[in-house]
């Protein structure tokens, strides 16, 4: 007699453990809730990121001074355009250093068909597959003997970086 | 006898009942699982720099050329526009005209268009 | 109640087991015969409202791939209650876009899609030419989920066409977490500056109803004059049309 | 029935214990089921962005005057808290808005009350969120203010360009000798505020008495002085529009948020009669003097020796606090880079 309801009660125990991994499962198993990952946040910040650089590479230190950038790309100074974008954009507040990689093209109009050439070329953490986004700027040329691929007219040209992390 | 009945019997209830609430939790999941557009593509869709930056390269236009604006980098910033912006872009220079002021500006009218956002503007400058 | 008497107890034992044992029992059933159905179809309900969701991520990495310029996009999502498979635009199943001017075709692209079907509910989900569409399998009707992003631009009358073709080098398909990996290895700027009459003209099916009521639409402003055939209602100056070869590399 | 007691409990027991372990099981499913819809993250990130373009791209508000000059009676009618120099200038930030930003602490010893004032102000949102916001500037102070970042927040980075104030730095330039000295004379340094606010020149070089500080220093005075070891500086006085009496200002006393004055290195007031060896130092505050923007503000040094006295400084004339690089020093735009973390 004593037994049995022992017995019962570890029944119990058991049936009421089994209903409810058993519901646990058939829940699980039906709610496959799968956001995917929003990639789109790590997007924003870097094209935020290249813009800013970018804009701050045009902004000319003095009123009457010509822009780093317009500078660069006036006078095809790929190392000096790669030196300045990678300082700013991997910049920090704490003092280390970001981990952001960029190559850049240079687009330009030439007899009606829009013309592009490799500004400053991917070094070796490019493989082709990393998530990398896109900023560009305009910079507005003056006439002057510049020589090929640029000739001499004035001109406005789009500067499109590419920026990954590493 | 009430051992059974007085003790025996919440453990099983217990363990139903916490199966309901689990079956009625999977149902309100279910139903919410859609989440909304979220911040991070409204603010990529959305060319805010896009247009600034265009606006900075039309008024550099302006210095350089003034009213007279230089067809062929009228011409390179439209096409470039297309090609690589994916947005129709139009702009005119006007002859300077007094504000407010004493000032002598050049009326500048920028039309920007991506599919997504128009935007127009006559600004002075 | 402090119960002294021994023959209670074996009566209210059985009785008290039976009553517990039949509630349980009941419930199992009651919950398996009513609930269980109820949840299944809320769930493939939910499969087929995430799919959506997830198609509208595909297309924004679609987005970023041809109007941002990004070489590469890999998004991971997880196909569940149906199938994710890649339509080629080669095969022999793909729709296809006619653009043509006033003097002849502009052209003419075989589009390839992205495309779930539901394993429980008959509903399809598409990503084609750059849009999301739905619709219930074997019926005519459709709807766009998401629009692409062709335009007319009244002020300087330009009519911008987008092109999207979906490429693979092998068959693919997939049920469960995968990851979608695409490219735009090349794509092309057909710009014509005197177009007179645009036609565009769609071929293929499925999908006619959700691109009619988009081309008509005011964004886009055409008409449409003979079925899947569609005139623009306004003067056209420029029409610009850009073809995009996407690959699908993985899915 | 005793006897029964016990063993019943020890089965209870074995019964209650696997129920127990099983709900701690199903329990610990459950929070896996939520996991898809927690958008927190997302949230965050948001809070970030947004922060990061109130303070790069927008001036704040009220703009005029602006925040930065409020007091700490008149605190509660700041209501937006941004660094830019002015709306057309997004990412160009002015060095005395981002002092006054970064003057915050938790324990009330800064300007600013962290997290109340910075929730209010920068952050919105009804949400209590808690931030760490930090800048560092090329060659320059990193500031921040808020806590330690912990473990996932939502988090934006800028890049800008911080504009400092202007200063005239006058250096043994024959034109303030006079040929003839005499034994009281003066030396004026002119603001001719319609030419400083020229709306052709952009805010992001301008030179705006209003908003930033104006500082004049003669760095080798001895260059001007008469064979004599020194000269006495009777006062300063700040004329308006070509008036003769001079504006209303704590002349008498030293008063740090107005201005700063000193000689030879050495604080004093702007009415000191006192001797000059080498340097004079003049610095004023913004919106310390009433300014408009047509007005023209003289700063007059007046030297003056007591009768008996030979004339002890050459120094006279006129020196004009414009946009001539001569003239006065504008420092260039320096880089900075703003970090913004939420959570």
């Amino acid at each position: 007699m004593v037994n049995d309801t022992g017995q019962l009660y570890t029944m119990e125990g058991v049936a009421a453990g089994l209903i409810m991994l058993l519901t646990a499962y058939i829940v699980i198993s039906t709610t496959s809730v799968y956001t995917p990952g929003d990639t789109h946040i790590t997007d924003m910040q870097l094209e935020q990121l290249g813009s800013d650089v970018l804009a701050m590479m045009d902004t000319p230190d003095t009123e009457t001074g010509v822009s780093d950038l317009e500078v660069f790309v006036d006078h095809n100074n790929a190392t000096g355009f790669e030196a300045t974008f990678l300082d700013y954009c991997n910049a920090t507040t704490g003092g280390a250093v970001d981990s952001l990689h960029m190559s850049a093209t240079i687009y330009y109009q030439d007899g009606d068909e829009v013309k592009e050439y490799l500004f400053v070329p991917a070094d070796d953490s490019w493989t082709g597959r990393e998530s990398a986004v896109r900023a560009t700027r305009w910079v507005q040329l003056d006439e002057r003997s510049r020589g090929p691929p640029l000739d001499d007219r004035a001109r406005a040209v789009l500067v499109e970086v590419l920026i990954w992390r590493d | 006898m009430e051992g059974l009945n007085e003790e025996g019997q919440w453990i099983v209830l217990m363990g139903l009942l916490v199966a309901v609430a689990m079956f009625f939790l999977a149902l309100i999941v279910n139903q919410s699982a859609l989440v909304g557009q979220t911040t991070a593509e409204g603010v990529l869709e959305f060319p805010k720099n896009d247009i600034r930056d265009l606006r900075t390269e039309i008024f550099d236009c302006v210095d350089e050329f003034g009213d007279t604006v230089d067809a062929d980098v009228k011409k390179d910033i439209v096409v470039i526009s297309l090609e690589r912006k994916n947005a129709v872009v139009d702009f005119s220079v006007d002859p300077e005209v007094e504000i407010s002021g004493g000032r002598w500006l050049h009326p500048v009218k920028i039309h920007y268009n991506n599919g997504v956002t128009v935007y127009d503007e006559t600004v002075y400058y | 109640m402090r119960v002294t008497m021994d023959n209670d107890r074996a009566v209210s034992e059985s009785i008290g087991f039976i009553l517990i044992l039949g509630l349980v029992v009941g419930s199992i059933g009651l919950v398996t015969l009513y609930g269980y159905p109820v949840l299944l179809k809320e769930q493939s309900t939910t499969d087929v409202r995430n799919m959506e969701r997830a198609m509208i991520v595909v297309q924004n990495d679609l987005k970023s791939l041809c109007y941002k310029n990004v070489p590469y996009k890999e998004t991971s999502l997880q196909v569940s209650g149906g199938t994710l498979e890649v339509i080629n635009a080669s095969s022999a199943a793909a729709e296809k876009f006619r653009v043509s001017n006033a003097t002849g075709v502009v052209a003419e692209v075989k589009l390839g899609r992205l495309e779930y079907r539901s394993d429980r509910e008959n509903y399809v989900i598409t990503l084609e030419n750059g849009a999301v569409m739905k619709r219930q399998a074997d019926q005519t009707g459709s709807v766009m989920l998401a629009e692409p992003r062709w335009f007319y631009d009244p002020p300087t009358r330009t009519f911008v066409v987008y092109l999207i073709t979906f490429n693979t080098t092998e068959y693919m398909s997939k049920t469960g977490v995968g990851a979608v990996k695409m490219s735009l290895p090349q794509k092309v700027t057909l710009v014509d500056d005197d177009p007179g009459t645009v036609t565009v003209e769609y071929t293929g099916g499925d999908y006619s109803t959700a691109w009619r009521n988009y081309l008509t639409s005011p964004s886009v402003g055409m008409a449409e004059t003979d079925p899947n055939t569609y005139e623009n209602t306004t003067p056209v100056d420029r029409l610009v049309v850009k073809v995009y070869d996407v690959w699908v590399h993985d899915i | 029935m005793n006897g029964d007691d016990g063993l019943l409990s020890l089965d209870f027991l074995a019964g209650f214990t696997i129920f127990m372990v099983a709900l701690v099981v199903v329990v610990s499913m459950v929070p896996g089921l939520l996991v898809g819809l927690q958008s927190s993250g997302i949230d965050y990130d948001a809070v970030a962005y947004r922060t990061g373009v109130i303070l790069v791209e927008d001036p704040g508000w009220p703009v005029h005057p602006p925040w930065e000059l409020y007091d700490v009676y008149h605190k509660d009618e700041i209501e937006r808290m941004g660094l830019a120099v002015s709306r057309d200038t997004p990412n160009i930030l002015l060095s005395t808005k981002i002092e006054k930003f970064f003057n915050g602490s938790a324990d009330g010893s800064g300007f600013f009350d962290y997290p109340d004032d910075y929730r209010r102000r920068v952050l919105f949102g009804d949400y209590p969120y808690v931030c760490n916001i930090s800048m560092s500037i090329l060659g320059g102070p990193t500031y921040m203010v808020g806590d330690a970042r912990p473990q996932g927040y939502g988090y934006i980075r800028r890049v800008v360009k911080v504009k400092e104030p202007s200063s005239a730095i006058i250096q043994d330039n024959d034109l303030y000798r006079a040929a003839v000295p005499s034994n009281r004379t003066q030396f004026t340094v002119r603001l001719n505020c319609s030419e400083l606010l020229d709306p052709s020149i952009s805010p992001a070089y301008r030179i705006d008495p209003r908003i930033e500080r104006i500082s004049v220093k003669i760095a080798n005075f001895s260059y001007y002085l008469n064979s004599s070891p020194y000269a006495t500086l009777k006062n300063v006085r700040f004329h308006k529009n070509y008036a003769t009496g001079s504006l209303p200002f704590p002349y008498t006393s030293i008063s740090p948020e107005k201005y700063r004055f000193q000689i030879d290195g050495v604080d004093t007031t702007l009415t000191p009669n006192a001797h000059v060896n080498s340097t004079l130092y003049l610095m004023l505050q913004p919106a310390s003097l009433p300014i408009d923007p047509n007005s023209v503000i003289d700063i007059v040094f007046t030297f003056e020796e007591p009768a008996p006295d030979p004339p002890r400084t050459t120094i006279s004339g006129l020196h004009l606090y414009d946009y001539n690089a001569t003239n006065v020093t504008r420092p260039d735009l320096t880089f900075g880079v703003l970090e913004v973390a939420v959570w």
